[in-house]
């Protein structure tokens, strides 16, 4: 072997190396943004659909052919989307049901993860497997029970029963269970060494360690609260308890069953807003969360 | 040794309180659901308005079963489904992994291109549904002068003749077309969050050490990148999976709730399928329909998950 | 073949976006490796070592100077394209691949006139294995094995492409201690039988002192000496090289001269010739001290530990730098543990003293600066 | 001998059947029973009527903002009559949404007083026996006193029955052979011909009153202006099932053996003629046109429509487009196209009400009194049609001088709303009724499809193709209704 020793490059010009791996670079930089920035364009397209939609009188919206910029800018179309959906009362709902929903979940979500990840009791794999196996079924087929179920409790309209049916998500236990078992065992053990309680060392040492995953889970619940639509129109008739959504879509057919577009979606972008907010600010916690769920264990 | 069984009898009903919450609203909300579609599944049938309406008496048996697969059109659903799962599922994957990849591979721009690439993780699906339409649809379809939609225009720079996507008398391909990207545009950002949250992960020492093998890019791309995500790979296959099976309210987005174009075949999906029999009254065929799909998705994901423990690594 | 690194300097911005200060990691760095031997970097965390080395492989790019592999500037050279072997710290063996594809990886990518067939790769592979004796484990993981496996393994890896510069990045530091022994000498066994320029770095002197044909001691990126092991040991060029070669570590007194005489709390310990009056520190290597009754120097006596051969006397003295006085002597000398005070004569060429500002080196009688360079 | 026993009788109780059914229409006006009014299904009206009690009662609607504006500023007055009847309303988003929520809430006893619906809804929520059959309410003659100390009956009196447009009131008769009313119209709309009157009165044009006259007409225009589509049709549906009323073929009916009787020659003649038209460039509908066709017929460059078939619920975007300040043309309107135009017939739409049963009978007795306040109070149904632009429901409203002046007003530039209010009324006479059961919604669905697909068929075998529309229709409609 001694007597090979490569001498790979000494034939080469390193002049012309040098400007060769420089223009390669270059061309691949070049072929590496123009991909993501046609990409981002296909991606961002539809939002700007959105927004120029919005401007556009009903008018111009149903013309046979679409102009992409609106010929005149109708702000009043975000007036009417603020005065006839309600929006105060559906925000303030959402937000009550997003925060105690959220709260009641994270308990209920760090104790089960918590004991599948430390404790060990009977069937303990059994009943993960289970409750995994829950997230294959089409959920569709619950609302019909579900809501004979709320019904029968005497919940419907009400803040209960927009909360307590959601209140359990397997995926976000098995996240979470994920995130608990990269903790080091040692460090359980040494607390109950120490004659920590198990709800002091999870609340000292499980909760600050796994906080990114349960920020982002705070986040993904709240955005579910947001987006949800189907049950809360189903269980609510009034707008006490409607939740956001539902302004957007029902507050602006008319008498033909056809919807304002143009409005509609001055209210979509309004309502889009906070969203993109949290989510601009907060990115990294929802990125962290999400690709922390690991597929590992 | 009676301390060490004592404490393992105290974890056992100290683990159950932890979990009692969470399987108490589980068996309400999630096990009996379950179990009541069992057994609409079960009763020949059974319609629960027919049971309101004073039919109380429903015969056990298999009949829904066989009425679902008797359906003329059961197999163009089991079909589009499958197709739908099959193309949007790879197609969406690899996008997602080759963005994934140079968003990892830039500096500039980066924080700003990937909060682009998340936004349709948090907007209103209602909204983009109609959006979508719009781009595609061609108004004035038969005419002499229509128009022909941005899609069509924007393909029209490159010299592609203005294509019938949706509308009346399109093909069945072109149907697919559509659907695919609308899916597929769908699905991204969830697949570019985890990739791009598991590329982060993977050590660069990785990376230096195939910079100093003098590893060409592709074989970086096929050699490390791909098997190191492997994982996260896996899990986003099967969880593509289990949604393309489940795939529904992106065609009634853009088809209406027809599914299908104008004159054009049927678009119909399982899932479809059970929202049809459910708005019908017939719960019991749409519980034995869904008992099928589940059957299904059972079975694509246990050989999913066989493959992937073959081709995961560590 | 010989490297060169001129003027080489790397500049960090600062982590902290509010302050503008930067990080200098290496500072105006030259010094020329010579061809085919094995030099280690030696100097405590953050001075620059590490840095050094990434900048030789490519993998960082010098704020400033150049870097020369025989006559060819390769300084903007990216690193797929130098031809070098890197071992990294912690491996970085890809854990998905077995111990033969991986030692196989860097075989696939060779282009050109490198090119090899599947049978040649895969013998050179199998020679590189048997080099570092890890024939039997060729279809294992990186996780089925053990630390010191894991680690030759990626020396395989960084060797068979016989690259032109093997580098290594604290190689040993993951390792116990048995195992380190043993490892360095195999590094030391291979550097010999392929001939590779090799460049290693590491914060522990002893193993550098152990293996390497020239130690460069770095201290904040800057370069403080460079030389065959023991002439650096024997020869320091500042208090900083003299402290931070030799187990035990070197003793340090505070001490003054006055009339060619060294003294160290008020006794006058050694005659050093040619030296004018002035404070300086005194540093002397453990085993130059030699126990006599009626020596120069008196210390108070701490403990005596007896180590095999050696007898460790371990003592104090007012004027000292260091926790405690730890001076080497034969077996065969006795010192009684009921003793007070001992006494010791200094051998001349073990005792080294520093300008007390400069912590430079001040020569005396036959002491003479040590050539710079190797 | 047995067998032709057999089918002599069949063939009388068809004759019979035909003749009741067509006496019946000339009786009520479109109404589908009525030869078999022992049958009805009843309800039993509490004997006491509205005893007072506190109740109350809820209202699933679709209404958009305008419209629950205009309801809830009569709930007030309802509330001046009725203390203590407590009236809560909730919009449901279209008329599919209240259709689906009351469904599962139906499901749970859960289901509002009163409801907007379609007679598919109502055939749907009947298979659940949920809705209250208001015969026994309307004849009912219970004394009821009302808080300004007016005595009325609970029911209505003759001259309220009278005062409905008789075409709207027999819809709620659709559900049963025996003609039991489950439901009383709200506020409807039909279908009328919109066109481009300028460009009419330009070239001499004559607005067709047959479809034979269309026909040629299409032609004609196309002569004149080869680059456009001279009629749009919106609702495919509406299309199919108001040719099947015209030309008397049919449609579905109630008959439990064979609900879907529409593949039938007259039938594939039609849409055979239609699909011809199409591929002439003569016609094309939303479906196949990708959006309203109002659109087509509003614009102000390219290619154009100079008529349109579409819901008078629609009337304000047919509305000439304006540039600088100039109306492009004037629109005018008309009944649309018939077979025979002197037994002209029109679809009718719009919404209706029903009431649900209710554990509580004054519930149900004090939503029939909201009911019946909603459909006879004048100036309600003189308000409502003004924020709709749908029609109302009985007669006495266009005497209303309020009603009578915003009719007034219409005009073909800037108000086709009350021009089209004034042909849906003008129309009363030719409304007909569609039977409704558990599966009716598919028939409907179906005959849009086979529509759409048959007009846009570009293939040879133009026969071979419909008959196998119509198959598959046939088909997955009684798939459906299984």
């Amino acid at each position: 072997m001694a007597d090979k020793v490569l001498t790979t490059m000494h034939e080469k010009d390193m002049q012309k190396v040098t400007v060769a791996q420089k223009i390669t670079k270059v061309i691949v930089m070049f072929l590496l943004y123009a991909f993501l920035c046609t990409m981002a364009l296909i991606i961002v397209f539809p939002f700007y659909w959105m927004i120029i939609s919005s401007l556009k009188s009903t008018v111009e919206y149903r013309l046979p052919i679409p102009t992409l910029f609106p010929r005149e800018i109708l702000w009043g179309n975000y007036l009417e989307a603020f005065t006839a959906a309600n929006l105060g009362r559906l925000f303030l709902n959402t937000v009550i049901v997003g925060l105690v929903s959220t709260i009641l979940s994270l308990v209920i979500t760090v104790l089960s993860a918590f004991a599948f990840a430390r404790l060990e009791f009977k069937g303990k794999n059994a009943l993960f497997a289970a409750l995994l196996a829950t997230m294959m079924i089409p959920g569709e087929l619950f609302t019909i029970t579900n809501y004979v179920t709320v019904t029968k409790f005497g919940w419907l309209d009400s803040y209960t029963v927009l909360i307590v049916p959601f209140l359990v998500s397997v995926f976000y236990i098995y996240l979470l269970r994920q995130n608990f078992l990269q903790i080091p065992n040692e460090l359980y053990l040494a607390a109950k060494v120490d004659g920590t309680s198990d709800l002091k060392y999870l609340w000292k040492v499980m909760i600050p360690l796994s906080l990114p995953n349960l920020i982002s889970i705070t986040i993904l619940k709240m955005m579910g609260a947001w987006n949800s639509y189907v049950w809360p129109r189903l269980v609510t008739s009034t707008d006490d308890y409607r939740l956001i959504t539902n302004g957007l879509r029902d507050a602006f057919t008319d008498m033909s069953g056809q919807a304002n577009i143009p409005v509609q979606m001055a209210a979509v972008t309004v309502v889009s807003i906070p969203l993109f907010l949290v989510f601009i600010f907060l990115r990294k916690y929802i990125m962290k969360g999400v690709s922390r769920s690991g597929i590992k264990g | 040794m009676k301390n060490f069984l004592q404490k393992i009898k105290f974890d056992q009903w100290k683990a159950w309180i932890y979990l009692s919450p969470a399987i108490v609203l589980l068996l309400i909300f999630t096990v009996w659901p379950i179990f009541n579609t069992l057994r609409m599944a079960f009763w020949n049938g059974y319609g629960l308005f027919k049971e309101l309406g004073g039919e109380l008496q429903f015969e056990f048996g298999i009949k829904n079963f066989k009425w679902v697969v008797g359906y003329g059109g059961f197999l163009d659903c089991l079909k589009n489904t499958m197709l739908l799962t099959v193309l949007t599922v790879p197609l969406s994957t690899i996008l997602a992994l080759v963005i994934a990849v140079s968003l990892n591979a830039i500096k500039p721009f980066q924080r700003f291109l990937q909060t682009i690439f998340f936004l349709p993780y948090v907007t209103n699906s209602i909204a983009i549904g109609m959006v979508f339409e719009a781009m595609f649809n061609i108004v004035g379809f038969g005419t002499s002068n229509p128009s022909y939609g941005i899609i069509n225009n924007i393909l029209g720079v490159f010299g592609v003749d203005p294509i019938n996507w949706i509308n009346a008398g399109s093909g069945y391909w072109a149907n697919i077309a559509v659907l695919v990207i609308y899916i597929v545009w769908n699905a991204l950002p969830f697949k570019i969050l985890i990739l791009l949250g598991g590329l982060q992960s993977v050590n660069k020492q990785y990376y230096d050490a195939a910079k100093i093998d003098s590893t060409p890019r592709l074989r970086v791309f096929t050699k490390i990148t791909v098997p190191l995500l492997s994982p996260m790979i896996a899990y986003v296959v099967i969880t593509g999976f289990i949604g393309g099976f489940k795939e529904y309210s992106s065609i009634v987005g853009i088809f209406g709730d027809d599914m299908h174009a104008v004159g054009g075949e049927s678009l119909n999906t399982m899932v479809g399928y059970i929202y049809k029999q459910l708005g019908e009254n017939h719960e019991g065929d749409a519980s034995a329909a869904a008992l099928i799909l589940f059957a299904i998705i059972f079975v694509v994901t246990m050989i999913n998950m066989y493959v992937s423990k073959k081709k995961t690594h560590y | 073949m010989k490297i060169v690194l001129q003027n080489l300097t790397k500049v960090f911005p600062s982590r902290n976006k509010k302050s503008n200060e930067e990080v200098v990691a290496v500072s105006d760095l030259t010094f020329t490796i010579p061809d085919g031997k094995l030099v280690g970097l030696l100097g405590p965390s953050g001075c620059g070592k590490s840095t050094t080395l990434y900048m030789i492989s490519g993998l960082q790019k010098p704020t400033g100077g150049q870097i020369f592999f025989g006559e060819d500037d390769v300084t903007s050279l990216s690193p797929e394209n130098r031809g070098v072997g890197l071992v990294f710290q912690n491996y970085a063996l890809y854990p998905h691949m077995t111990v033969k594809q991986n030692i196989l990886f860097p075989l696939q990518n060779l282009k050109g006139a490198d090119k090899l067939d599947k049978n040649t790769m895969l013998e050179r592979a199998l020679e590189a294995a048997r080099l570092v004796q890890i024939d039997e484990l060729m279809d294992r993981k990186p996780s089925e094995l053990s630390g010191g496996q894991q680690q030759r393994v990626a020396i395989a890896r960084a060797l068979v492409k016989m690259p032109r510069v093997l580098l290594l990045d604290e190689p040993l530091s993951n390792l116990d201690a048995r195992l380190r022994l043993q490892t360095r000498e195999e590094i030391r066994r291979i550097q010999r039988e392929t001939g590779i320029t090799t460049i290693f770095v590491t914060h522990d002197q002893e193993e550098a002192m152990s293996i390497s044909d020239v130690i460069v001691v770095m201290k904040l990126g800057v370069v403080q000496q460079i030389g065959k092991p023991q002439t650096v040991y024997d020869n320091p060029v500042n208090l900083f090289v003299a402290k931070f070669l030799g187990t035990p570590p070197i003793n340090v007194f505070k001490a003054n001269v006055k009339g060619g005489k060294l003294y160290i709390s008020g006794e006058a310990v050694l005659d050093v010739p040619g030296v004018c009056d002035r404070d300086v520190f005194a540093a002397i290597r453990p085993e130059g001290f030699v126990p006599d009754d009626n020596g120069a120097m008196t210390c108070s006596l701490s403990s005596i530990e007896v180590m095999g051969r050696d007898v460790s006397i371990v003592s104090k003295n007012e004027a000292m730098l260091t926790p405690t006085i730890r001076s080497i002597v034969d077996a065969d000398y006795k010192v009684s543990a009921s003793a007070q005070s001992v006494k010791f004569n200094l051998k001349p060429h073990k005792v080294f003293i520093f300008d007390s500002e400069t912590e430079e080196r001040i020569y005396f009688g036959n002491q003479t600066a040590p050539e710079t360079g190797i | 001998m047995k067998r032709s026993i057999i089918s002599l009788l069949l063939v009388l109780s068809m004759l019979l059947g035909t003749v009741a059914f067509a006496s019946c229409v000339e009786g009520q006006g479109g109404g589908l029973g009525g030869n078999d009014a022992a049958n009805k299904v009843t309800y039993e009206v509490p004997a006491e009527g509205y005893d007072g009690s506190e109740v109350t009662i809820t209202f699933y609607h679709s209404m958009g903002a305008k419209l629950q504006t205009v309801l809830n500023n009569y709930i007030p007055e309802f509330n001046k009559l009725y203390p203590n009847i407590t009236v809560e309303h909730a919009s449901q988003g279209d008329y599919d949404g209240v259709r689906d929520q009351i469904k599962t809430a139906l499901t749970a006893g859960n289901q509002p007083n009163i409801a907007y619906c379609y007679p598919d809804h109502v055939a749907l929520y009947n298979v659940a026996k949920a809705v209250v059959p208001l015969d026994s309410f309307i004849e009912s003659t219970i004394p009821v006193k009302d808080a300004a100390g007016n005595e009325t009956v609970l029911g209505f009196t003759a001259d309220q029955i009278a005062d409905f447009i008789p075409g709207y009131y027999a819809e709620g008769t659709a559900f049963d052979a025996a003609g039991t009313m489950y439901t009383l119209p709200m506020s409807k709309s039909t279908e009328a011909l919109y066109y481009n009157k300028t460009f009419f009165e330009k070239h001499g044009l004559k607005v067709p009153t047959t479809w034979e006259e269309m026909g040629k007409l299409c032609e004609q225009i196309k002569a004149i202006d080869p680059d456009c589509i001279p009629l749009g049709y919106d609702s495919e549906a509406n299309w199919f099932i108001t040719m099947c009323e015209q030309y008397g073929s049919e449609y579905t009916s109630l008959d439990k053996n064979g609900h879907f009787k529409f593949d039938n020659e007259t039938n594939r003649g039609f849409v055979t003629m239609f699909r011809e038209w199409h591929q002439n460039g003569w016609v094309t509908t939303e479906e196949i046109y990708g959006s309203y066709t109002s659109g087509l017929f509003t614009a102000t460059e390219g290619q154009k429509c100079y008529m349109v078939i579409g819901s008078t619920g629609g009337a304000s975007y047919q509305q000439p487009p304006q540039v600088d300040g100039q109306h492009l043309f004037e629109t005018d309107m008309a009944t649309p196209p018939q077979i025979d135009p002197s037994k002209p017939k029109v679809i009718s739409q719009g919404p209706s009400l029903c009431i649900f049963k209710d554990s509580n009978p004054q519930e149900v007795v004090a939503s029939w009194l909201f009911v019946k306040f909603l459909t006879t109070n004048v100036e309600f149904q003189a308000a409502f049609s003004m924020a709709s632009g749908y029609a109302p429901v009985i007669k006495s409203v266009q005497s209303n001088p309020v009603y009578q002046q915003w009719l007034d007003a219409a005009n073909g530039f800037t108000n086709l709303t009350a021009m089209s209010v004034k042909l849906a009324l003008s129309q009363s006479n030719a409304y007909f009724v569609s039977p409704a059961f558990n599966g009716s919604s598919a028939a409907r669905d179906q005959v849009g499809i086979l529509m759409q697909s048959a007009l846009v068929y570009k293939g040879n075998d133009v026969d071979a193709k419909i008959k196998k529309l119509f198959e598959d229709a046939i088909y997955e409609c009684e798939y459906a209704a299984h």
